[in-house]
């Protein structure tokens, strides 16, 4: 037996950076393609309009990588709902008003939360398989925001929530773009460098395993979906900023592109493998893509084949799974 | 080593018991509710209703079972659909070549899933994210706005019984045969082989790459039988029409008893889930829960019903503490 | 007898590791070759080569003399070539029918399956090992329910009925009792007889000298030489196969928390489904070695002890606090740790990064209010033992599933051993570690009991349990059939006691 | 109704059912509100005993069961506002062989067994899409906001306000779908923006307005572009605002009363009356568009409506008496 080899650790706590500087330099290559075919695309004011739009798919993403790391088929379809729930909830409650902002933020994102804890005590007590456990959920967040409104959402965005969205600081650019990035931040530190990001990966990568080293798999994984939940909850609240109306499907769209971006990131749908910053580029680039699509004047039949077949293009980059045979 | 496997296994999967229980619970609540449940328009048109969905909750069986899934299995419906509507041209005698159109759409549309996730391994649920707008992209074009006719005779047809049994319910038959036929065949086994362990199925020289693309092909075959079951219940074509009814179907399979990890289950509980599925839609209209809460209840029935299947499940794995 | 079988050049890289670096082979029909050496040395990245799971960088596979193209396992079926891999290729949810004519099956007109003749050609390759499954063939229970050595035994009747000119077993015995090799054996003799070339490759040497021809060893991807069994030594094969005996490090464990010397466990009536009242009771610094036929409650009794299996009567006492036996994050925090038996589902995370398949068990006593982690702790943990288990390894950054068994198996150990456990139990540690490898770990299971700790040890290996074990407890049917203590632990006895307890299985 | 069975036919009192394929909009809550109001009018009369509901977010194929299970309910007149207009075909001819009446609302659909009971969406599109072309004159350049694409009534007013433009020689820069959607619209036109910052106006449908006027504001381009509007409250609100700095928009009003103005076409059948000669066209009656909100009658309309909240439409509908001189 040779020596241990022991390599100097250069990357023992960041994960193939490959996916994310792929995605980052497909966002650049859709960004230039766009300016080719139609001028203006790429303008500075174009560029941070595009990333505050990819900002609320960003994060709602969050707790979809969460999710999704944490494997056992692992995703939260209701993420978009919860999102829309979370933006009528604060806005029916700051109804317009700087003084409520706060409780009603927090009113929103307990409210998503619960509705996550629900989710996690199906997914990990009831072992209910999550796809169908958030999907069954979609019906009753929906019923759930027609009893509260009685199918009129009402209430007004809080001008201070308005303007940290939309509100420019330094180099002109909004005040979401800040947040997002404190978000994001948060979220890879939550995942690289805490027990709980650890845990998280053990049980998406090997629950019984997980099990077996002491992590308290069902916690984790409930704690994933309450953190998923608040993600999204967040995330409409944050588009409430933007729309300042509240809609009743506001939010509703976000559903599957939250997981077209986690996967588009670099993140395996079996769990256990990826990260939140593939992620963020995944969101990017989606909206990127709908960005350039939208100037194209190429009518909505061919709008939407074109939306499928660069998708595809962008997955065979680097979505793809382990080869059965090396 | 039971209860690791327990702790293992990933999701719940309900026995055939627990899913024909449901179906009597369901069929049970609903002729109570519904005083002319068992009258024979009441049967033909829920009948009707039903075909549809079991048609492609078959089809996402098989996709399932491989390990796989496949989200544009609404949307391929409807590409079917138009395509056959188109060539129908409200015309009986070119019924064939609509029906060959509508089989062919669906196996070519399951043959570019196939190659998306088998060669270029591409992951399941957001290949097939992807090529849905591809297919219902296409529908636009094939059809623009809604139009095209379907003969009378075949919507009569498909709401009429023979000999007091409800052609639609033939028509379920028919598709739990096809199932039972395919179940014996060799590439319905090296389906069930490669979604329970795709390494293990390889290095057994089952082919992978090949057994995949065939389960996204006999996926796309069934959403082209889901096609015209759609036409005949609907007499007509709208580029739409089919695309709902993708996560439907996934919740039917898991109704059914089919592991969502793949390589356990099978159709005939899909088919039941289907059923369960429209029931519960029924109740809660017959049952007068206000308009408001109806998708309330609809969301939380269905989790109910898996929730009371994991509680043995609960039971087993953890002593009384 | 002319060349069957020749490897030559051989490479295969992964990443940044020479897994092959240049290994060559030479076999004839009608022997039985033994493929040997080190933990991650490619033995089994040779074997995947043939088998068609691998395609190597480069080399040349010739059989019978002409170039063979492998490119993927049906190229490999095509040529004679069937394999049985050290990580099994069962199907779980089918039948053990199903999973012997896998890929193969029998089919009518049009490719409809022939469920009688499948049944057959099952039956028959199963037959020979019928007393391991008390005499009854399990053809038509889902594989997965079968124990790891009757999984094991199926794969091997799959191999069987694909009727190979070249059978490939790596580490086929390792979760096999020695009943059970012993039939094993017998098979392949039979096979030897009958001209077929049967590459083995086994970590125990007794069994390769039982019963391999020749032998070639590897070393680091290369081969360093091929022997004739018959004439060469024990110390001279294991010379051959890793160099210089390393001497066992230091190992300085970390030591139990002050004052666990006098730990105390006792067990009382401890029920499941497959335990029947056990009762015995372990001293800090003492080895308890858990004996009998395989499959008679070991591993269960180690899962039960760890919160992990269903209690239906008794209690398990520590320095006379009741033990949580509900969850296994409750043992853990009690200061208990299991290095489980099935290393693949339940020791470790394949596609995580060494580091943390390491870190996973203790880094909540290192991390900032059992949250926060910093890098820097984790890495030099991690470092620690890479340096005391001698894991080899690329980076600590690379997916633990980069490794080879053996050192997959060090890093299962390996993550409990940062948890300074006062009970450590341990379900076949040495399974496919080895001999240099076991060596450290046996002393890894001294120092540990020197230190206070007290050790449950099942072993499907007598030797090892024998040679480490202060006490053994002969189990069968779940129950303590006897009890071994001191001079009485020999391998002989505990064959003998083993085997007298279960005359109806005579093998 | 007490007649078991075949449904429909018998005396007053009427069931009535009403499927709605659609909830995550509030103009269907005011459609459904608006029926349910006037519905209890018709109660108190005795004409009606019964509304039957059907309203889920549903599909063509959900749609079909949601009407079987109003055939199966023994109702005898159906309100429906379809997810289609072509695939309910087959279960309108059920409904009628049953004798049960069928109107559909909002959007026409083309079976001969429904009584279309609708504004001319056609119409509807010209009046803002006549509005927007004066305001950017010949030449003029324009981006489109649309609905959804392949959608019979998207089609329709797309189609309309097409040729409208096309004659007055406006130029459409190009046409993207913001799916009926505030907030899908806002982020439509920041985007047409980038490209097109030049353009002089933009023409969008009800139910996006209000995004792609926050877009516009936000690229600080109210005073460049003008915005053919809606005629719901929360754009009105921004509308108002913006009036002091000489905005000006045209809001069509879409009504959701259109349920009410059926239910009275019903109640009429149902009493045996037949279509007066002139009055249907085919299948279809074709309700006026109740009014529209321009400059000149804003504050009129604000002052009535400002008190409701943002995502109120404006609303209109015939009454008993109006409906009632349709018929013979
Ligand atoms: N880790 C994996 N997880 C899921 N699918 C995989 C994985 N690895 C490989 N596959 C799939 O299995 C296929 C195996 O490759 P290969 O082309 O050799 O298949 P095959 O069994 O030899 O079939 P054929 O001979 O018909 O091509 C890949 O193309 C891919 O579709
Ligand atoms: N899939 C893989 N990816 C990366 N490295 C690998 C892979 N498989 C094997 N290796 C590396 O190749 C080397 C040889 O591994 P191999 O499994 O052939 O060893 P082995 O001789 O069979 O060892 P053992 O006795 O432990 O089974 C090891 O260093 C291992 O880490
Ligand atoms: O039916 C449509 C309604 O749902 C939407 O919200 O507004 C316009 C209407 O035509
Ligand atoms: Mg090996
Ligand atoms: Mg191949």
């Amino acid at each position: 037996m040779s020596a241990p080899t022991v390599e100097a650790p250069r990357r023992v706590l960041s994960w193939r950076p490959g996916p994310v500087a792929l995605a980052g330099a497909i966002a650049v290559a859709l960004v230039i393609a766009g300016e080719l075919v139609s001028p203006g695309f790429a303008g500075y004011g174009q560029l941070v309009n595009l990333m505050r739009v990819a900002a609320f798919l960003g994060v709602i993403a969050i707790g979809q990588t969460i999710v999704i790391i944490a494997g056992g088929g692992g995703v939260d379809l209701s993420v978009g709902k919860v999102a829309t729930f979370a933006a009528i909830i604060g806005s029916r409650v700051m109804a317009g008003d700087d003084g409520d902002l706060v409780p009603a933020v927090a009113l929103a994102l307990a409210v998503a939360a619960a509705i996550g804890l629900v989710n996690g005590l199906g997914v990990t007590l009831l072992r209910i398989p999550p796809f169908v456990m958030t999907l069954g959920m979609i019906g009753v967040v929906q019923g759930l925001i027609l009893a509260y409104t009685g199918g009129q959402a009402s209430g007004r965005a809080a001008p201070a929530l308005t303007s940290l969205v939309n509100g420019r600081l330094i180099f002109d650019l909004p005040g979401l773009l800040f947040l997002w990035a404190a978000l994001g931040l948060l979220a890879v530190w939550l995942l690289r460098r805490t027990t709980f990001g650890w845990n998280l990966f053990a049980v998406g990568a090997n629950r019984t395993a997980a099990e077996l080293s002491g992590v308290r798999a069902d916690r984790t994984l409930i704690v994933a979906y309450v953190l998923s939940a608040t993600f999204a909850g967040l995330g409409g609240i944050l588009l409430l900023g933007y729309t300042e109306s509240v809609f009743l499907d506001l939010a509703d769209q976000y559903m599957l592109p939250s997981v077209a971006a986690v996967v588009i990131g670099g993140t395996m749908l079996a769990g256990g493998i990826g990260g939140y910053a593939g992620t963020a580029v995944g969101a990017i680039v989606l909206t990127v893509l709908q960005g350039l699509l939208t100037t194209l004047d190429i009518g909505g039949a061919g709008r939407t084949v074109v939306n499928g077949v660069v998708l595809l293009v962008l997955l065979s980059l680097y979505g793809r799974q382990r080869r059965l045979r090396s | 080593m039971n209860v690791l496997r327990e702790i293992r296994l990933p999701g719940v999967q309900l026995s055939g018991t627990a899913t024909v229980a449901m179906l009597v619970a369901a069929v049970v609540v609903n002729s109570a509710l519904q005083p002319n449940f068992w009258s024979a328009y009441a049967l033909t048109s829920n009948f009707a209703t039903f075909v549809p969905l079991v048609a492609i909750a078959v089809g996402q069986t098989i996709v399932v079972l491989s390990g796989g899934i496949d989200l544009s299995l609404g949307a391929q419906v409807t590409l079917s659909a138009v395509a056959a509507v188109q060539l129908l041209d409200g015309r009986l005698d070119r019924l064939p070549l609509a029906v060959a159109a509508a089989l062919g759409v669906g196996l070519a549309c399951g043959a570019l899933n196939g190659l998306v996730v088998a060669l270029l391994r591409l992951q399941p649920i957001v290949a097939t994210f992807a090529t849905s707008f591809v297919f219902s992209g296409l529908a636009l074009v094939v059809l623009p706005t809604p139009g095209g006719s379907v003969p009378i005779e075949v919507t009569t047809v498909y709401r009429d019984a023979v000999l007091g049994v409800p052609v639609a319910l033939l028509a379920i038959l028919g598709l739990a045969l096809l199932w039972w036929v395919l179940r014996r065949h060799r590439v319905l086994r090296h389906v069930y082989a490669v979604g329970g362990d795709p390494e293990a199925a390889y290095a057994s020289l089952v082919p992978v790459a090949r057994t995949r693309v065939l389960a996204y092909v006999l996926g796309g075959l069934f959403a082209a039988l889901a096609a015209l079951a759609v036409l005949a219940n609907t007499g007509s074509g709208d580029p739409f029409v089919g695309n709902e009814l993708t996560l439907a179907s996934v919740a039917a399979v898991v109704l059914g008893g089919t592991a969502l990890a793949g390589g356990r289950g099978g159709a005939g509980g899909s088919i039941l889930g289907a059923i369960v599925l429209a029931l519960v839609t029924n109740i809660v209209f017959f049952a007068d829960v206000p308009t408001t809460y109806r998708q309330l209840v609809n969301g939380a029935v269905i989790i109910l019903a898996l929730a009371l299947a994991g509680i043995p499940a609960l039971q087993k794995r953890r002593p009384a503490a | 007898m002319s060349t069957l079988l020749e490897m030559t050049g051989v490479r295969k890289r992964y990443g940044g590791v020479q897994a092959l670096d240049g290994a060559d082979l030479t076999a004839v029909g009608g022997e039985v070759h033994a493929l040997l050496g080190p933990n991650g040395s490619g033995k089994s990245t040779l074997d995947k080569t043939l088998a068609g799971t691998v395609v190597p960088d480069s080399g040349e596979i010739r059989i019978d003399g002409e170039a063979a193209r492998i490119g993927g396992p049906r190229d490999a079926h095509a040529l004679g070539v069937a394999a049985v891999h050290q990580q099994l290729s069962i199907v779980g949810d089918l039948t053990v029918t199903q999973n012997v004519v896998l890929g193969l099956e029998p089919v009518r007109r049009w490719g409809f399956l022939d469920h009688r003749a499948a049944r057959d050609r099952a039956a028959a390759a199963l037959e020979r090992f019928a007393a391991a499954f008390s005499g009854r063939l399990p053809l038509d229970r889902p594989a997965g329910t079968l124990g790891p050595g009757e999984q094991q035994i199926v794969e091997v009747a799959k191999a069987l009925a694909r009727e190979p000119r070249v059978l490939v077993l790596d580490e086929a015995t390792a979760s096999l009792h020695k009943e059970q090799v012993e039939v094993l054996f017998e098979v392949v003799r039979e096979l030897r007889a009958a001209g077929v070339l049967v590459l083995f490759t086994s970590h125990r040497l007794d069994e390769v000298f039982a019963l391999c021809d020749r032998a070639t060893v590897l070393r680091n991807g290369r081969t360093v030489g091929t022997v004739e069994l018959a004439a060469t030594g024990e110390d001279e094969l294991v010379r051959l196969m890793v160099g210089d005996l390393p001497h066992p490090a230091d190992l300085a464990v970390a030591p139990p928390p002050a004052g666990a010397g006098a730990a105390v466990l006792e067990v009382r009536g401890l029920t499941t489904d497959r335990l029947r009242d056990v009762s015995f009771t372990v001293r800090g610094g003492e080895v308890l070695g858990l004996g009998g036929l395989q499959g008679q409650g070991q591993s269960e009794l180690l899962l039960a002890l760890f919160g992990a299996a269903r209690i239906t009567a008794g209690e398990a006492l520590l320095d006379g606090e009741p033990l949580p036996l509900t969850s296994p994050a409750r043992a853990a925090r009690a200061g208990i740790a299991l290095v489980p038996g099935d290393r693949g589902r339940q020791g470790m995370f394949a596609s995580r990064p060494i580091q943390e398949n390491l870190s996973l068990a203790s880094m909540h006593r290192r991390a900032l209010g059992r949250f926060a982690l910093r890098a820097s702790s984790e890495r030099r943990a991690a470092r620690t033992m890479v340096d005391r288990l001698q894991i080899k390894l690329g980076s600590p950054a690379d997916p633990v599933s980069t490794l080879s068994g053996g050192n997959q198996q060090k890093v299962v150990i390996g993550k409990w051993l940062l948890d300074q456990p006062r009970v450590v139990l341990l379900d076949d540690p040495t399974k496919g570690v080895d001999v240099g490898a076991k060596e450290e770990i046996y002393a890894i299971v001294r120092a540990l009991a020197d230190d206070g700790a007290i050790v449950v040890l099942n072993s499907s290996d007598n030797r090892e349990l024998a040679e480490l074990s202060d006490r053994v407890l002969v189990l069968f049917e779940g129950a303590v059939a006897e009890e071994l203590a001191a001079a009485a632990v020999t391998e002989n006895r505990l064959v003998s006691s083993a085997l007298r307890l279960a005359p109806g299985e005579s093998l | 109704s007490s007649d078991g069975g075949s449904g429909g036919g018998g005396g007053r009192p009427y069931t009535i059912g009403l499927s709605n394929g659609f909830v995550g909009s509030e103009w269907r809550t005011q459609m459904v509100e608006g029926l349910q109001a006037a519905f209890a009018e018709y109660q108190k009369q005795g004409a009606v005993d019964e509304l039957v509901v059907e309203s889920a977010d549903t599909d063509v194929n959900g749609q079909i069961q949601q009407i079987r299970n109003l055939i199966n309910r023994d109702v005898d007149a159906i309100i429906v506002n379809p997810n289609s207009e072509t695939a309910l075909d087959a279960v309108f001819r059920e409904a009628e062989q049953q004798g049960i009446q069928v109107f559909a609302i909002d959007q026409a659909v083309t079976s001969k067994d429904v009584t279309n009971v609708v504004i001319d969406q056609a119409e509807w599109a010209r009046i803002s899409a006549k509005w927007l072309a004066g305001q950017v004159g010949e030449g003029g350049d324009i981006v489109v906001v649309n609905g959804i694409a392949g959608h019979p009534a998207n089609e329709m007013r797309w189609n309309a306000a097409k040729q409208v433009f096309a004659d007055a020689k406006v130029n459409v820069l190009s046409v993207a779908d913001g799916n009926w959607d505030q907030a899908t619209g806002q982020q439509v036109m920041t985007n047409l923006l980038a490209t097109y910052p030049d353009v002089d106006g933009v023409w969008t449908q009800d139910g996006m307005a209000e995004g792609v006027f926050r877009a516009v504001q936000a690229a600080d381009r109210l005073k460049q572009i003008k915005i053919s509007g809606e005629a719901r409250v929360g754009f009105m609100r921004l509308w108002n605002q913006a009036r002091a700095d000489g905005f000006e928009s045209i809001g069509v009003v879409n009504p959701p009363g259109g349920a009410v103005s059926a239910l009275h076409m019903a109640v009429n059948a149902l009493d045996g009356k037949t279509f007066a000669g002139g009055k249907i066209n085919g299948n279809t009656v074709t309700i006026p568009i109740p009014y529209t909100v321009d400059q000149a009658n804003f504050e009129q309309h604000w002052g009535a409506a400002g008190g409701e909240s943002d995502a109120y439409s404006l609303d209109g509908s015939l009454t008993p008496e109006q409906a009632a001189e349709y018929f013979q």
